[in-house]
């Protein structure tokens, strides 16, 4: 609680006025809500939830590593869990580890948030007086924020506090994460669910303080369309190339431009979630490319100037920009990259320095950099040709493919495994369309260059390879829209829950697919045209429109982005994630009339219970992604991730067979009912993409579908694995409570393989399922994991 | 010697890597295990597939992961070969108690063959750390240290690797 | 700063009285002493010192691990300094891992002194209620609260601010570990830097906040005798054994204890810090052992509860207290165990559920502690005899002895290498000796027993073997008593500037000792008796209190603990390392009158230059010790560790032989000078004691000591390494700048050293050197690092 | 075969470790060296001390870390032994432009031998990572996998690993 205490203030200008203030009331408290049991909860808080959670979606570790090395009694070597020198044992340590990258990526959404409040009052002044409106469609402006902390925001000023609380949060668990104290991969787990929700926390104050810092949309649906590609940037004006996740140094830019009349001069483009960002400020902005292609942009000479803030930037930035003499401006204390720091010098002075051949400088201070940024390009501009080509010649390209002796280190690095040597050899004798194929596979991490004795510099070959795809790799992203309107959730709300929308599908997150950017294009299409929701953020976003129907159109061109059946939506940068949690939270809110303030375990619940949403992290590969995941996780929401996920150590995943496992409270009813395995895994990777789509659909099923609703999510889970699998799913009949759970275009057929395979009871003349099911179908059925609900209900909304 | 070298370079777990398998020794140890499992995953050539149907025919359970149940089915033999979520299955696989996919219970030997090979390791270094009941044996083209035995990497010697497949057929 | 927004207040009982309130201004303003130039310094704020040191301390990169596996694009071969597919270097990369350690390390710090706040509030109230006083003789109250945010804390409440400042910076480092941003390992190493000073200040705020909040000494020396040793547990009575960091709960204990006459039917015996603490405020209460002993403790059977709280506990505790039978109480979400949560029950409900045969149980609040743990331990009592005996019979004894193989499995196990099965031959054949005699080298870390083919206990093998010395293992140590008093340093401020105290020697942190714990004894010894200051904290001064001169005087009472020459000082827990920085500010303050306030820089290079302090941390092993380093050095203080110490990764080595790295401002003359090497290192590893004696005392020497006083630190430097290595120091020469500056007692010698091995030329009849020392004496030599003061000169005072 | 497992089982530093070293092959190269360097710490037999003594006689600068510089200056031969904290002169190994303890420039190759394991294979970790102008070669009892060779792990043979050395030497 905010308290004033007894002290020296001084009222405008009378000072040595001592005022002693008694007691302050909160807002929030005199609006008079019902305060949920848990605001501002702490590491123990929520943990009979997590404990629940846990023993339904048991931590399923692959270790990355058999040893520890975190501290001087080691190495310790814990093969076959053995234990360390402080005690701890490889399952203890797998869940420490997953902590840690959980803390390292919620500290990466929290410092951000807190950078971007600072840089707010720096170029917009007092955050008290920048209110929190999203217009008269969005009243519930900060879902998150209220369900966590349970205050509601007015204004900017109000999420200090919130991240007050978030930073004490986040190094509680760093503490925790100390050799020595913590035995139980269980209570890390708790720890690690407590990051993920402190991460989607801080993401929503980070996208709320943007949205109205700068004007960012607020939710309007029907946003204009920004170029995506790498084929998009006009090389014929000067290009200042931005990359990372703090965007006001770009919107600087984009004032530069426009105060100086040079937006036709001058192009901006970006990579990583600064794209998406100045695309909501700035429409002429483009968008370069995802976080894995940042070397192929670079490498393929595409900026006259690159713009650095946080996070998601190559730590070889130097080295590669350096290679092509395009000089480096960072402009965030988290990444200097050992450049000088000359924030307070003259700006003249700075673009002296770096026209002078500096390899990059620092400016810390976002309302410098529009100037600098932008006149250094315009310099440099001058002094090139307009049409940009391959940075290799064609002699240079085949020379190289010559050199090459197949010798495979390069293919032993690439964490694709790509077999680089025989796509030379390819080359070498004409055929150059293997380089190209691989170039997309290629998440431009320059492994191998590092490695091939013959010094060949793999990713030019590649650009070279793939210089026509590049040229034309032009396509149409929405702009970035924000939050989900209240008006949107209630019309959606009753068919999410019920079932008859099948589910909202999140594809969000980093780019390390396992075979290229296509997939992407393929899981959005795939559920856009089957009426999930689609709401994209981060760099899946970027990928997914780069690739068109037979129709020429991109995704975000053919669907439409209202949050409702059949919508693909740009939600926006990676922070803007929480407006998918909010989303699932409004639907508790506006649909079943939950209070939400404070009341994190109840909602949770719910939306493990009811509501079908399933993310997507195709590309999973930093430790954000690791604590968005585990964020979605213990609120309900569980996430698919690609092959190279399993790498993360953890996965949640469910065993259908256990029956002690699938047991919740009908409150109803008063009693205890096994239910279907729904969803089966909170956290999964799966191997493939044909694997991955029915697996999301399956995941979409909940408890509280109803028949309906279910028999539309089944027709999906098995249109999905017959096309993409060939064959009904193994487990789809645990699905089925009753006939009219079946999908109806299916149902006799079916009906015939219930009897004959699973040998339940049939009766032919009515079509009725007589015996077999775990359970029947009840519509009044209402479902808990909490004993508490179970008993006591939920929290009572309170008048307002 | 053999190649005992991670096909990712700084695949390295620790102290305990996969032993050198030796085809004889994997077809005895598949003799003499009471359920021995074949995971077959996407990453594999026609050759190899071949081989896995002999597999099949041979009493061993196979069960494909990822997209590779197609291939089964287009091979028409889907009957006798299950398909699972790779992820999920492994999980089930450590789990003592776990009823198998034909509810005859868990599997006391476990060869991969065909996985995406990271994903594959990773799954191998689940069942080495947390699975004292039974095994896994990389039968694949890549060395595997979070095998219990594994293959060296034969990725670019076909022929060799196909000829060990064949000696494990010609000896269970 | 601190500001007050308008909005709806209630003033006492006025109900929606809005009041607009104007500027704020801040307490300290009105005091109008002038504010330094970096108060609550962000990331890049001193980075430039942070350059200055990295030059001259140039980090030696010793990798523990070729590989990096921190996201699921790796792992990362980057053996050779090669990149990994984030572009990180092994250099980088390394960098990052020490980032990664000093932020778990002062997130240790930060969240205890936190969650202290909350403690006291929750059992004291008030916390503005509560004044920070340490009496007339100490006016700086919180040296490093002042130096680091400018703030001079009143009341408790004062630290708020201070701990959100910390809070935000460890979160901003946090971020910048990502995977992708910093690509330089001079910029991680200055994020290091940032977190070590973050470390410090958190340390002072927990310190103070315990202090003032229960009534701990408050710097008074001549502080009474506290038992300290394995054989000082009385096991006529009940034991509670209170381990870890946050001592509040054992307060309640103690509390409870008094209360209810209680005080001889129980003994309150500690290990690490908690034990410390508690010896402050509970005068009975014994320190068990240290971190390095705590399974020796457990596993010895001498405890019939155990009560954790935070850090510095085993993580399996369960497991081993589980073998006896004890169980364990956990009263810190850090370190819950996976043991039920019963904070809100009855604690008869809790008393009974442990008594009935529960491993443990979770209580989150200190003030339920007393009582649960108190009767548990009464009622266990009551079941046991009173004497207690090994674990083993002689007979099982000598059963596992002849089991033993020699197979050596536990020696490949043991971080210290130990040969256990030589000890256990030769135990079979009647020589126990040797298996005593490893019982002080191993640090019970248990690995051994994790891999032994047959099952030994062999922490329960070397307890037989060692118990008469267990039994017997019973010395003094001296109450902590918290800061050093700005009375003292008006005594002591000129001569440790001027060197004629030769330096102070900080002991301090955990104890993965190469050699056992004598070593540590040998250390304060040594130099106490050289007449250096030495200050200790943590279990290096449990440890240092085991073993007795001639006289059977243990150092503690050999020696006096005021902060004067030849002192032996329990200063207290890890946290109360904060008052030996704050003794070295309050030198600058109090007698060079420097302006501490928020003034950094200044401070650390005046620090540098002047005061000849040196930490070892000899055990140093977690990463609490790695950040506790890390603030030392940012302020100037080098630190030696034992040869663990070295896989930290990174140490500070200086390169004596490059002119340009040791070049000083004069300020006095105006030019810039070349200085001896000294320090010449910031971070080192010792491989020996003997090695580190003279080693430390050559790292107390400073440029800017006066001729008398560098002859008594060489007198000690070659004294120390002709006792310990039985030669001259190769380097001594280096240290030399005039005559004067040689050791009375060996100058003609020296003389002679200097013109035959080192070509000097002597004047031999005046006794003077006439060429050869690489700068002259200059008794107004005023040195600085910093341009700026060299340019400007320090900071004024102002007035207050 | 030879043991080629750290004297720390965890030990295992990645993909790159140290190859066998084989006495005759360790001469040679001392011998190829322009400026070799025999750093000897303080964990070594009377035995093994015997051997160093003939290193130093065989022309190899000796240093001596730790406490060992007493042994030499005991045996009298402190002249021609140097004395570096280890930790130092590693760090000045890194460094190209060193200028050595002769004042004659750094080293091409540095033997090992009596480190105390851990911190000199922290030492080697630093040289094989960081110093390309020179290798490390641990002719130490114990297999250093840090090492650019390493003599496998002798520590329960004395006999057999004093043979190593005297090879060595008589190969010198
Ligand atoms: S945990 Fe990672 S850094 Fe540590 S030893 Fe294993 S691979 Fe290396
Ligand atoms: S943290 Fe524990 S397991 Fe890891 S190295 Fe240290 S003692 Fe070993
Ligand atoms: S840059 Fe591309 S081809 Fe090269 S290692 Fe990385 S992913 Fe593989
Ligand atoms: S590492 Fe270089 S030479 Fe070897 S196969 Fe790859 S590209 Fe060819
Ligand atoms: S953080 Fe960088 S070096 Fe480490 S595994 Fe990931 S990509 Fe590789
Ligand atoms: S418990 Fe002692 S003997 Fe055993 S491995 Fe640890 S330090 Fe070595
Ligand atoms: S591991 Fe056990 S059997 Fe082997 S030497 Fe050590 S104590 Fe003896
Ligand atoms: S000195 Fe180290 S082990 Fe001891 S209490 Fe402090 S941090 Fe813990």
């Amino acid at each position: 609680m905010f308290e004033l205490k007894e002290g020296i203030f001084v009222l405008d200008e009378l000072r040595n006025v001592s005022i002693k203030i008694g007691e302050v009331i909160e807002e929030e408290e005199v609006e008079k809500a019902i305060m949920g049991p848990t605001p501002k909860p702490k590491i123990a808080d929520l943990r009979d939830w997590d404990m629940f959670l846990l023993k339904r979606y048991k931590p399923f570790y692959a270790p990355y590593c058999d040893m520890c090395c975190l501290c001087t009694m080691g190495k310790c070597d814990l093969t076959g869990n053995k234990r360390g020198a402080c005690g701890i044992d490889l399952a203890a340590q797998t869940g420490r580890i997953v902590a840690i990258a959980c803390a390292i990526g919620v500290s990466a959404h929290c410092a951000h948030a807190r950078h971007m409040m600072h840089d707010i009052e720096h170029m917009k002044g007092d955050l008290s007086e920048i209110p929190i409106d999203f217009g008269p469609e969005i009243d519930v402006v900060a879902p998150l924020t209220e369900l966590i902390t349970g205050i509601r925001p007015k204004t900017l000023a109000d999420f200090k506090k919130v991240l007050d609380y978030a930073e004490e949060q986040i190094v509680q668990v760093v503490d925790a994460v100390h050799t020595g104290q913590e035995g139980s991969y269980l209570d890390y787990e708790s720890k690690a669910f407590h990051l993920g929700m402190i991460d989607s926390l801080s993401k929503e104050v980070a996208d709320i303080l943007q949205i109205c810092a700068f004007g960012f949309p607020k939710g309007e649906d029907n946003q204009p369309f920004i170029d995506v590609g790498m084929g998009t940037i006009d090389m014929n004006k000067a290009v200042v190339l931005v990359i990372g996740h703090n965007a006001p140094p770009a919107m600087n830019i984009a004032d530069y431009l426009e105060a100086n009349g040079l937006t036709d001069e001058v192009d901006i483009a970006g990579i990583c979630c600064t794209a998406n960002d100045i695309g909501r400020y700035y429409e002429k902005a483009k968008i370069a490319a995802a976080l894995s292609r940042q070397l192929k942009v670079i490498r393929a000479g595409l900026a006259d100037v690159i713009v650095i803030d946080e996070q998601c930037i190559r730590a070889d930035i130097l080295y590669h920009a350096g290679k092509l003499g395009i000089p480096v401006i960072c402009t965030n204390d988290k990444a200097m990259h050992g450049l000088r720091d000359m924030t307070k010098e003259d700006p003249k002075d700075i673009i002296k320095y770096i026209l002078d051949g500096a390899p990059g400088v620092a400016i810390l201070d976002p309302l410098k950099v529009g100037e600098v940024a932008t006149t250094i390009a315009l310099e440099r501009r001058k002094k090139r040709e307009g049409e940009i080509k391959p940075i290799l010649s064609e002699k240079e390209f085949m020379e190289y493919a010559k050199t090459c002796t197949q010798c495979g280190n390069c293919t032993f690095a690439c964490p694709q495994g790509i077999r680089i040597g025989e796509a030379m050899e390819a080359a070498e004798n004409g055929d150059r369309s293997l380089l190209e194929k691989r170039w997309d596979i290629c998440i431009a991490c320059g492994r191998c260059e590092q490695v091939c004795p013959k010094n060949i510099p793999i990713i030019d070959m590649l650009n070279f390879a793939a210089w026509e795809r590049i040229k034309n790799e032009k396509g149409k992203i929405r702009r970035a829209r924000g939050p989900v309107r209240d008006t949107e959730i209630r019309e959606v709300g009753a068919p999410i829950v019920l079932g008859t929308i099948p589910g909202i599908i999140a594809p969000i997150g980093c780019g390390n697919y396992p075979n290229g950017t296509e997939e992407v294009y393929t899981i959005v299409r795939e559920f856009a045209s089957r009426n999930y929701i689609v709401t994209l953020t981060g760099c899946m976003a970027f990928d997914a429109a780069l690739y068109k129907n037979e129709e020429g159109q991109g995704v975000f061109e053919e669907f439409h982005d209202r949050f409702d059946a059949g919508g693909v939506i740009n939600i926006g940068s990676c922070v803007s994630n929480a407006h998918i949690h909010g989303a699932a939270i409004k639907v508790a809110r506006i649909f079943a009339m939950r209070n939400i303030r404070a009341n994190y375990e109840e909602i949770a619940d719910y939306i493990l219970n009811r509501v079908g949403a399933c993310g997507v992290a195709w590309g999973a590969m930093s430790q954000k992604a690791a604590s968005i995941a585990t964020g979605f996780n213990r609120l309900g929401v569980p996430a698919v991730v690609g092959p190279h996920g399993s790498k993360y150590r953890r996965a949640f995943l469910g065993q259908p067979y256990r029956d002690e496992d699938w047991i919740m409270y009908d409150i109803r009813r008063g009693e205890e009912v096994r239910v279907e395995p729904a969803p089966q895994d909170l956290l999964v990777a799966a191997e493939t993409l044909e694997e991955a789509l029915p697996l999301m659909a399956k995941l979409c099923i909940r408890p509280a579908d109803t028949d309906r609703g279910r028999s539309i999510k089944l027709t999906h889970y098995i249109d999905l694995s017959l096309k993409y699998l060939g064959k009904l799913p193994e487990d789809w009949h645990l699905f089925v409570r009753t006939e009219s759970d079946l999908p109806l275009a299916k149902k006799e057929e079916l009906l015939k393989v219930l009897e004959d395979e699973h040998g339940w009871k049939i009766d032919w003349k009515k079509k009725k399922i007589l015996e077999g099911p775990m359970r029947g179908y009840d519509a009044g059925f209402n479902p808990t994991n909490v004993k508490r609900i179970f008993e006591q209900g939920p929290l009572p909304l309170g008048g307002e | 010697m053999v190649e005992a070298k991670p096909f990712d370079t700084a695949n390295i777990p620790g102290p305990k890597m996969a032993m050198i398998a030796k085809p004889k020794s994997v077809a005895s140890m598949i003799k003499r295990a009471k359920r021995p499992l074949l995971i077959v995953g996407p990453d594999l050539t026609e050759e190899m597939f071949k081989r896995v149907l002999e597999f099949a025919k041979k009493d061993v359970q196979v069960v494909a992961t990822g997209s590779t149940i197609k291939k089964f089915i287009e091979a028409g033999v889907a009957d006798s070969v299950k398909y699972a979520v790779l992820h999920e299955l492994t999980s089930f696989i450590l789990d003592p108690e776990w009823p198998g996919l034909d509810g005859q219970g868990n599997y006391d030997l476990v060869l991969f063959l065909g996985t995406i090979y990271y994903h594959g390791s990773q799954m191998m270094a689940a069942i080495k750390n947390f699975a004292p009941h039974t095994r896994a044996i990389a039968i694949d083209r890549y060395y595997h240290p979070n095998a219990f035995q594994s293959f060296p990497s034969l990725w670019k010697k076909d022929e060799e690797y196909l000829e060990m497949l064949d000696e494990i057929l010609a000896n269970l």
